[in-house]
């Protein structure tokens, strides 16, 4: 990228400011902001923010840090590249080196102020100065008691957060010293580097124990980037910094890896250019045999690119193809070159055609039943790349090197493709949108929409919220956008209480129809209190919009509540600028509202007079242990 | 004073300090621009070594009082580092 | 260093090699090398080693790398610095990934060329690819049984190479990929790094359980230079190099620290001078106050330096000083000044005067009663270092980097300094040493040597070789020069074959005066055969030369032989540069020579004419099961 | 070629294939000079790589086979990055 072409994206992100055009700002800044993070570039994307926040949807994310050392550069950092995400964080640190203290103080702010996630990051040096050192005397150091006590004080810590806040909690590995006091003797066993291993593995073990604790590996990110340049001891020495000038931007990217997935911004769908992305060289001018991909020689880059791409689906993204390209040429170059990774059948949607970019990456957020927002657009064409800019501002544009070696590093360096967990529905999506293009050409096919229901021989299970499935319900409230009648989002933990709570049911569903089992898509929480039953949340799922599935829940959830003495059903819908499939659900089903404001309205629904019933093409099942009080 | 160098330090410290590049001065300092504080001012040290590649020793952090001062030590480590001018 | 001073020492080696000055040119060509660790630089010292090696006492070692990769560059650079260090290298790589045929075959050139070390260095990439890149498909990845599988391997090849030769082997652990596969989900448990780092606690408890077979944690070595710079995907690619070339002097000087430690070259003493070395400033112009020294503030980089020392103390490396002060100022000085980490009672000897460095070098020696050879000289004067290297070339002089912030690194990238084990002995040396002053003093207010020996109240004790102290014993035959009469060096492997065979004895002596306890400080292999024992090894630790020691442990051996039907003693003298306080044991004791010529002479003893008797001020106590055949 | 990189490649190539400086000239190639067999190239690219902090491609390392070009493509490269001259 030029520094040309980097100063016309600030000139145009604040004519595009003075105009009015929030978003197309923004997408001009995020693009700048690629290009120079560094902490003035930080401090001009903040000044800008604060003009263009008003104007935005961002995610809000409400962020503490608990820390041992001086983190305020790289949180300035994380602030900019969070606003460049579609984050609108607020984030803060607590007290200097007082983590122990605001953990343990029932009353400290770090409660108070209800933050969505919380970043605990301890240097070896504060916490275990024995182990970052090695022996100060000559008395045989007491390795396995450090080990222990460093540990026992982290499931303290970590116990007491967990009882009382909500707040995502985000552990840091401890650093390992780039050299071990005893030199190669530490390598032959028992000694530091061992000892501070161990340690580690206790905080995985103690992440992957407690709901909604998960694990930064800050000792694998120093020695990704080399333990001896990482740490700065000018700096430690002065002002209790240990991070170099230069690895700051590299610690906050690490921290956004966190926030994305921790809040919900994220991409669902990758597409990807095929000319010179996909492939080296140009279908249409070099053919089919010259194009370079392979796992050895000149193609390997490419190769790489795909496999980053085939990464991605490992985590449930779905790849997409939008590529100007004559389809049948393309079809048949993704069939048959010799050394492509990825076939047709990686691919959710082929948008390969003629037509401009921005209308393909439209038509892929269509098919894929996806908001615009949840695509991340890869092209090795700066001008492409503007265009979409411009034109879908939701979209995010990747900045893609000059040279190709660097794309698969481009693809998983952006944080929007981070996930936390991968639940079995994620990791069979692709097929499952084959069965969705097989479902398509059945409604064609048919010739009424109840002949294509009636087809489609669905079958919904109604399954009360477990062990099994907390995590999936949790994220069915983190990612579902568009049928969602409240769009209240839930960390495990949350569900895990409702769950628990005499007086809350929480509810997921399956659907299988003849093309195969769709997974948990759908899920509802109920409150329960003096005979009426409140839809606190109601959700499906894009995945089955459109098929009826909503009115089986419902004529089930009545059917209950009638069977358990509950005679009214009331319910929020909050408007949000993607639930609009989902507007009409309570009138369409006959409630009536009883009440309006700026933030949404209340409808409710006499089981006495009025009994929702369920589609005839829809089979409904209940799990037997099911009962709503 | 470099002219050169100073020309270069004013559009940063212009962004650092969230201010019009033309309220830069060589005399500005922490009593002139209000957002210039210890936490800024630490941002700003850490801003110079990102992008001119050099290294501030513990003792010159607390010597960067005005933009002039910080030019000329600028330019004495770009000179004595070889570093990009 | 200017480049200068770097180009003099050039033309220096070159003007002492042509005037025969081997050991001089040696000294300078070592200097030089420092400076230059590039794969031209090791071309140019290998070429001067061609004519200089013939002249130096080098110690011998024969390499063997089992490798998957290329490692002929770092090999070059190994054997230059090798030779810088007193090693004479024998290195040559088996052929290309072909290390598992050359360890299974029997009769492969690894076990007909005899080395002393076999270093075994294989790469993720190679040997499992599914950890390096993660999975390939959409299956889910079975990360346990490439775990399993690949111990497996190694430690078949382990014991396959511990059951067919004796060499010293150096497994290499996994180096961790950069970015795992599955981004920071990878961190949350049961991924790709787990698994990996379960690999190399596999490799560690295999090592530290076979006799030996050490570790060199790669990965660490990687992590500390950063994964993502060292590895080079384009020299991979075209030439199988998985090392950026930057980093080839790294990984060269990595294997030296171990090939220093298995090869016994080693520094028994770091010599350290004091003004703007071990404290910033000078005493005799700043005064006490001024010194600069402390944990924090401006004193702390000869702070972190001290405490590099205390870490050599803690592996059995003696502390000494050569310094140009008044002997009361510095004395004063290192036991006031507020903040020093070391104190007169970490030195083992002090040197505080004004005679030449040289000359202090050679009191050091003389008083700690190791070789010259056995010192590493610390000094921030780049003259006094060339006036030590040309009157002292045996002593080993680091290169100080002009900053002091760097003096800490520079000690601890010192290979001569590393161990590969400690034993109580080493731990406890430095101890050893205040009792030998005392010792001294004592020995001055004797009036005879008689009442010395008399009034020191020794007792020995011999033991026959088992598990506690077979490690000791290999260590006592690698490292003791003086009283040594054959100077056969032993590995631990060899020691238990030895101690386990019917017609060896190996035993181990521990000395106990009225100072204290000496540890285990003496050694000797005896083979029997025929009515004759032979005296294979015959060695005393410096710590109790010129006790009289020696003479009990003969005499004691004697008494076993003639109580066990032998009627004769043999052995050796093989004289060394070093050993030449052990020439007179043989003819002091009544053997007679029997055979002599430039190897060495063959000493014999009639055990039925002749009877060696213990001096009347030693106690010898035999272990019971204590029995020659 | 540049006669200034050239006669700071002479001396290096002269310690790396053990040979006196002024056996080497722009014409030395694999053919003239004895030592320069296939693991003594990977040698000569590693070392220019290490002394003058650049990268060769690995379809480049095929081309470097005499000293000329070896001086024409690290100058190009030098050039290029902006590197030490």
């Amino acid at each position: 990228m030029t520094s040309n072409q980097t100063r016309q994206w600030r000139v145009q992100a604040e004519e595009y400011l003075a105009e009015g055009r929030a978003r197309q700002a923004h997408a001009m800044l995020s693009a700048w902001w690629h290009e120079n993070q560094t902490l003035t570039g930080a401090s001009y994307v903040l000044q800008m923010a604060q003009a263009l926040r008003p104007h935005l949807e961002l995610r809000p994310c409400k962020l503490r840090v608990l820390r041992s050392c001086t983190v305020e550069p790289a949180l300035q950092l994380l602030r900019a590249g969070a606003f460049a995400g579609g984050i609108d964080l607020d984030a803060s640190v607590c007290p200097f080196n007082a983590y122990a203290q605001e953990i343990l103080d029932a009353s400290s702010a770090l409660y108070r102020e209800k933050p969505d996630v919380i970043f605990l990051m301890v240097s070896t040096r504060v916490l275990a100065p024995g182990l970052w050192q090695g022996p100060s005397g000559s008395a045989a150091p007491d390795y396995a008691r450090e080990c222990a006590e460093v540990l026992a004080s982290y499931r303290r810590w970590v116990e007491t957060i967990r009882t009382r806040c909500n707040a995502a909690l985000v552990l840091h590995t401890l650093e390992q010293p780039a050299l071990p006091a005893a030199g190669i003797l530490d390598m032959q066993g028992g000694g530091q580097t061992a000892a501070i291993r161990r340690i580690n593995e206790g905080l995985a073990a103690l992440a992957s124990g407690t709901p909604d604790v998960y694990l930064l590996d800050y000792d694998a990110l120093v020695a990704r980037h080399g333990r001896t340049s990482w740490w700065d001891e000018g700096k430690w020495r002065s002002v209790r910094m240990p991070v170099r000038a230069e690895h700051i931007p590299t610690l906050a990217n690490e921290w956004l890896r966190f926030l994305h997935p921790l809040r919900g911004r994220l991409a669902k769908v990758a597409v990807t250019d095929l000319d010179n992305t996909l492939w080296g060289g140009i279908l249409g001018e070099d053919g089919l045999q010259a194009l370079r991909s392979g796992p050895e020689g000149n193609g390997i880059d490419f190769w790489q690119y795909q496999q980053s791409l085939l990464r991605l689906q490992q985590r449930g993204i779905l790849l997409a193809i939008a590529s100007k390209n004559n389809p049948a040429d393309a079809l048949e170059a993704l069939e048959r070159h010799p050394g492509l990774l990825l076939r047709p059948n990686h691919f959710a949607s082929i948008q390969a055609h003629w037509q401009e970019k921005s209308q393909s990456l439209r038509q892929i957020a269509e098919e894929l039943n996806v908001g615009l927002d949840s695509l991340v657009f890869l092209d090795d064409n700066p001008v492409e790349r503007q265009q979409v800019r411009l034109e879908l501002p939701e979209v995010t544009v990747l900045e893609m090197p000059a040279d190709p070696a660097g794309y698969a590093t481009a693809v998983s360096n952006c944080p929007l493709f981070e996930r936390l967990s991968v639940s079995p529905e994620d990791a069979q999506r692709t097929e499952y949108y084959v069965g969705q293009r097989e479902r398509s050409q059945l409604e064609r096919s048919s010739t009424s929409l109840e002949d294509f229901l009636h087809s489609l021989d669905q079958r919904v299970f109604l399954i009360p919220a477990s062990t099994e499935n907390i995590q999936r319900i949790s994220q069915l409230t983190q990612k579902t956008n568009q049928f969602n009648l409240t769009t209240r989002r839930y960390s495990e933990t949350e569900i895990r209480r409702l769950a628990d709570s005499a007086d809350h049911c929480v509810l997921t569903i399956r659907v299988v129809d003849r093309f195969g089992d769709n997974g948990l898509v759908g899920a509802c929480v109920l409150a329960l209190a003096d005979g009426v039953c409140h839809v606190d949340t109601f959700l499906l799922s894009c995945r089955v919009i459109g098929r009826t599935v909503e009115t089986a829940m419902l004529s089930a959830i009545a059917q209950y509540c009638r069977s358990s003495g509950i005679s009214r059903l009331e319910g929020y819908f909050l408007p949000t600028r993607k639930n609009a499939p989902a507007a009409d659900f309570y009138p369409k089903h006959g409630f009536t509202c009883v009440k309006e404001d700026a933030a949404g309205s209340l409808w409710r629904l006499d089981l006495e007079t009025a009994t929702p019933t369920c589609p005839p093409w829809i089979q409904v099942t209940q799990a037997e242990e099911l009962a709503l009080v | 004073m470099s002219e050169n160098l100073y020309h270069r330090l004013r559009p940063l410290l212009a962004d650092l300090f969230q201010l019009p590049a033309d309220q830069i001065s060589p005399a500005s300092s922490p009593d002139t621009i209000e957002s210039w504080d210890s936490m800024q001012h630490l941002n700003m040290v850490l801003a110079l070594e990102q992008q001119f590649g050099i290294a501030f020793a513990p003792e010159e952090i607390e010597q960067l009082v005005n933009v002039e001062l910080i030019a000329d030590l600028l330019e004495e480590k770009l000179t004595l580092s070889g570093g990009p001018q």
